[in-house]
């Protein structure tokens, strides 16, 4: 019980991408995180605040032991990661949480909104090792705002891109676009719906899934401060076994959990 | 090499450094990072008799130079404590100290009296929640209440109880000195700040449960003029918490007083907190000539007197 | 164009940003950096009956997004400032607030009494000084001090009477209580925590007064707190004082329910704080589509009520 | 009454030269400050932590618009900013502060000890700008950790250098020297004695300059946070008029002052 197994681990900067005006994606020399992050899982970031950031691991490359993540500026600390230069260095922990299941799965479509398409790049990379079929489906407020799309597109599955704005496949959001690819997929068997975005999004996403009589597993966000579970004060409301509502750890039991869990 | 072993009253620990309640759960995801045998002991995450839910979240909030927190409590209730829990924590190799909130003075006495009959090395009367309605900060701002609960809650244990107070009060000295009265064997200095912050864009407080309490390196200087005050009233071991991030400020405790510190926050920064800052104060004492780190206690040299 | 004038009671303000007591001198020197008429008003240094020393250096110690300071209330006595200083204060067109500390009721009598037959636009109440050993602190830590001493401070002055409350207390809402119930105008909040700082290497104290009082960002939660609390006990205006360090800040202040708020600290860390505060304030109000700065006053919308 | 002059510069580090482990002299593009600052005089310097570090001035290059700051290594504060590299930017409020007193002056003799020799490196400076005669004194622990003395040196007037360590000129304290130069030197009328150093030796020096009936002006260093006179914790205990000792402001009233009027 009393290994000494690396949690914190001061990593270097190799490169920054600049997506959009909102979004960049850092690229992290940090090879012991890309040889054990599984999809789902997510890293927190020191930074000049008190507080460390959670930020969700969009792709590894196992071989030169890199760690992408994407990263959408909302305040202070994001804008500061953002910021970050090759060489700079930064304390991570990780990987940390409850990632998405992936065992046993025959399909899986990803249903990403806004940066949720970050963490569910990450289920694509994996189910494309594993031999999963995998299809995605990404939402985005509009054309302007789109990210990752030549990536995903790359990914050579199914993918279709929704926009409120309706300037790319679908007009609409990332659960309209889903209901359009269930209605032409012909069922396989063992298929789940992974999601990833605004919780109004993935609540209609998961509300789909369950018409469809899908399995769906859906990634939450709360404030977090340790990230290692030990503090509680990143508690999600679940419903247990027993019927009774709980809070659990978004940090260890998640961040991803069964849609049918969650209390929306 | 430098001697780290110290007393709090009847309980020898291996070295001062103690794991604060609430920041370290029941130790069992610290268990992956590091050696916990290494450390002086650990305080459990604070329980009620039964099984609390806790507050809603959101739960956190940063601040500058610290966090408020809402926790509320939120635990497994003494009994599954007892079977699941402290049978991985006494294993661990070092001490046990179990933090206790109740909503009267009843459920302390019926915890306490449980306690008895456990291998706990100590119980940490927690008389300082800021997030729970009922009993707690209240019965903590209260000398007489103070007195009267730590009075009744010794006639149910013969384990050293460590009495810990809210800082949210006029006078820390009449607090401490009620406790040292009613038969604390220790007391422990200091918990929350009651605080508030605010999202100016929804004009909503950031905490589901409104308010919370202002921990990290923020509140050291109140921790740490509390620590040096009460020091000159009780006669009572001191245990201070309250900003560590360090080594330097946990040996700054040491001399306003404490025998012991509790790091809390700084757990969550940086998961090996505990263990870095054992580290980082025997290098200090070393670097000092300082073969005990038990000669730091109470040397603070007050100007004037 | 966003509208900034503000009502503290009966008196007027062109904006809500008052410079606080102890940070901005008697506006001699801040005059160089920047035009004072921008300001909502000014808060003297504390003022005595007799002239002050103050107490012995090091009178300031760095701590975590905050400072301590042991001032101790240095300066010049009331009948210097009144013929040295208040005639340069009332030139700069903003208006002027004098801040007084008494040991005893008949010192905050007498200087209400002299300062009525002035030009001065607020009088207020230090209740809260923490680095003089008499009056101040101790008549502001007991509600039934703060009442009675108010109450006679009103039979001597028409002006104006703000009560400054200093946080160190149990309930801060008890106290706000207790300067209503004497009669204050309006209620300042908050003065400094009582802190402690320690040279680990001498362990000797930094402060030559051995404590100090905090100040600065590391406290703001914990003021923004008394402010929301006393806001929903308290039918006076209120003014926010602590840790405000740019426009958000002081927005959060005013949704929390002040009228007005003091700038402190921020002033030394850039002299410019005050002007620069007010223009972000109104900045982000223009950005939030708001049209008046008052419309913030009290419209925190507390969770679960 | 109301102008708006400007204290706070945000400047940018032009070169940053190290002296040896403990001490580096910063180079600041600062125009305004090199345009009116006087020796003697200080900047207040932001750094990574809640207050600003005052730095004494110790040099100008008023035609290039650049400040020199000599900085000793004492706590994280001179650590951070010794570390600044060119293209940096810092906060600096200054000018600040009541510097040496020059006018009227035939002589000057600066004694300095330690980094006490950086800021009356500008009184030299100016000297030699006003013709006034100048004398250095510049007292070190031993010559490893003497800093400028190839640029006293260069200055052409007669330098002596002292080290407790026995290893420079004269063996003892800048004091002792200064007694040395005392004792050979011709008197000249209006000599003054400015001094820059660890408290006992300018207290030292003080006295000496007394025997010798030469006024002394020191330079006092105290705890500070805003610099320019408002807040009033840098207090030093000064004789008054009257013959009753207060105290007043290091930052504005200081720091430097007549060795006469301070109380040590
Ligand atoms: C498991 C998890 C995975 C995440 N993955 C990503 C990702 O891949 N890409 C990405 O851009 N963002 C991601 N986020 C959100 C990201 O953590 C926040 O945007 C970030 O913490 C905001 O910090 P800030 O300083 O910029 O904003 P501020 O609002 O100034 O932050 C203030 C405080 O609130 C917290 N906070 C604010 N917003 C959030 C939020 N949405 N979730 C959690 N804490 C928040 C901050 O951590 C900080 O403690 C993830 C969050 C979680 C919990
Ligand atoms: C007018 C004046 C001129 C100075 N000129 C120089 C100079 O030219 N070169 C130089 O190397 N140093 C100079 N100093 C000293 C310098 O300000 C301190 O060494 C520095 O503030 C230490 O900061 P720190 O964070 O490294 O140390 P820390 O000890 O970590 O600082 C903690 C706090 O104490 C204050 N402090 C610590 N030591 C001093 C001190 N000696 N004087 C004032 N405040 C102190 C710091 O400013 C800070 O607020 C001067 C000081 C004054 C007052
Ligand atoms: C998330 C969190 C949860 C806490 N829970 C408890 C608790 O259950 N019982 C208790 O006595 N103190 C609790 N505390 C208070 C800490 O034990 C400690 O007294 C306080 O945080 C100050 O120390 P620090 O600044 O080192 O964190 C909690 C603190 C935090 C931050
Ligand atoms: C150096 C200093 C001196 C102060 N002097 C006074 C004083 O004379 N009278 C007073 O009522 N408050 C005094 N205060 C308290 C401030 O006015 C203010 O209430 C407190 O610092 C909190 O606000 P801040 O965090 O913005 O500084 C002083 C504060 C500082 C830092
Ligand atoms: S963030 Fe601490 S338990 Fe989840
Ligand atoms: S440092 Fe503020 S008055 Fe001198």
């Amino acid at each position: 019980m009393t290994c000494d197994h690396p949690i914190e681990h001061l990593v270097t900067v190799r490169s920054s991408r600049r997506l959009n005006s909102q979004t960049t994606v850092l690229t992290l020399e940090a090879p012991l995180i890309a040889a054990t992050a599984a999809p789902g899982q997510f890293v927190n970031l020191s930074c000049d605040h008190f507080l460390r950031r959670p930020i969700g691991i969009m792709a590894v490359l196992r071989h030169e032991g890199l760690v992408e993540l994407g990263i959408r500026v909302v305040g202070d600390g994001t804008r500061e990661l953002a910021q970050k230069r090759p060489g700079d260095q930064l304390s991570v922990l990780g990987p940390l949480g409850h990632g998405f299941r992936l065992e046993g799965l025959q399909r899986v479509i990803t249903v990403g909104g806004g940066s949720g398409v970050f963490p569910l790049f990450f289920v694509q990379q994996v189910c494309r090792e594993r031999g999963i079929d995998a299809l995605a489906v990404c939402g985005y407020r509009s054309i302007d705002e789109s990210i990752l799309r030549d990536e995903y597109a790359g990914l050579g599955c199914q993918t279709l891109f929704a926009a409120d704005a309706g300037d790319l496949d679908v007009a609409g959001h990332a659960a309209d676009a889903l209901k359009q690819l269930l209605c032409q997929l012909p069922p396989v068997p063992q298929t789940a719906v992974l999601t990833c975005g605004p919780r109004p999004m993935m609540q209609a996403v998961a509300a789909l899934a369950r018409d469809y009589q899908l399995p769906c597993q859906v990634s939450l966000e709360e404030r977090m401060a340790c990230g290692i579970g030990v503090c509680l004060v990143c508690a999600c409301q679940v419903r247990e076994a027993d019927g009774a509502t709980g809070y659990q750890r978004c940090c260890v039991d998640g961040p991803v959990f069964d849609a049918e869990v969650v209390v929306w | 090499m430098v001697t780290t072993a110290v007393q709090v009253g009847s309980l020898s620990l291996k070295n001062p450094v103690l794991a604060a309640s609430g920041t370290f759960g029941f130790g069992r995801e610290m268990a992956q990072y590091q050696d916990l045998s290494r450390l002086g002991g650990i305080c459990s995450k604070g329980l009620t008799l039964r099984p609390r839910a806790g507050n809603p979240p959101p739960r956190v909030a940063e601040t500058s130079c610290g966090m408020l927190n809402s926790v509320g409590l939120q635990n497994p209730g003494l009994d599954v404590f007892l079977r699941d829990e402290l049978p991985f924590m006494r294993q661990q190799g070092c001490a046990v100290i179990v933090n206790v909130a109740g909503h009267s003075t009843d459920e302390y006495c019926e915890m306490c009296r449980r306690l008895d009959q456990t291998p706990v090395d100590a119980i940490e009367l927690n008389l300082s929640c800021p997030n729970v309605r009922e009993g707690c900060m209240l019965i903590g701002s209260d000398a007489r209440q103070i007195e009267s609960l730590i009075r009744q809650v010794k006639q149910e244990t013969r384990k050293p109880v460590w009495a810990k107070l809210t800082p949210n009060v006029t006078s820390i000295g009449d607090m401490a000195l009620a406790a040292q009265r009613g038969g604390a064997d220790a007391i422990v200095l200091i918990n929350t700040l009651l605080g508030l912050a605010i999202d100016y864009r929804t004009r909503r407080p950031i905490l589901g449960n409104n308010t919370g309490g202002l921990s990290g390196p923020a509140i050291k200087p109140v921790a740490l003029r509390m620590v040096a005050e009460v020091s000159q009233m009780v006669d009572l071991p001191l245990i201070g918490v309250g900003g560590i991030m360090n080594g330097q400020d946990a040996i700054e405790f040491l001399i306003a007083g404490a025998s012991a510190i509790e790091i809390g926050t700084a757990s969550l920064i940086r998961p090996t907190a505990c263990t870095d800052i054992l580290e980082e104060m025997t290098a200090l004492a070393q670097a000092d000539g300082v073969t005990d780190l038990a000669e730091y206690r109470g040397t603070l040299r007050l100007w004037g007197y």
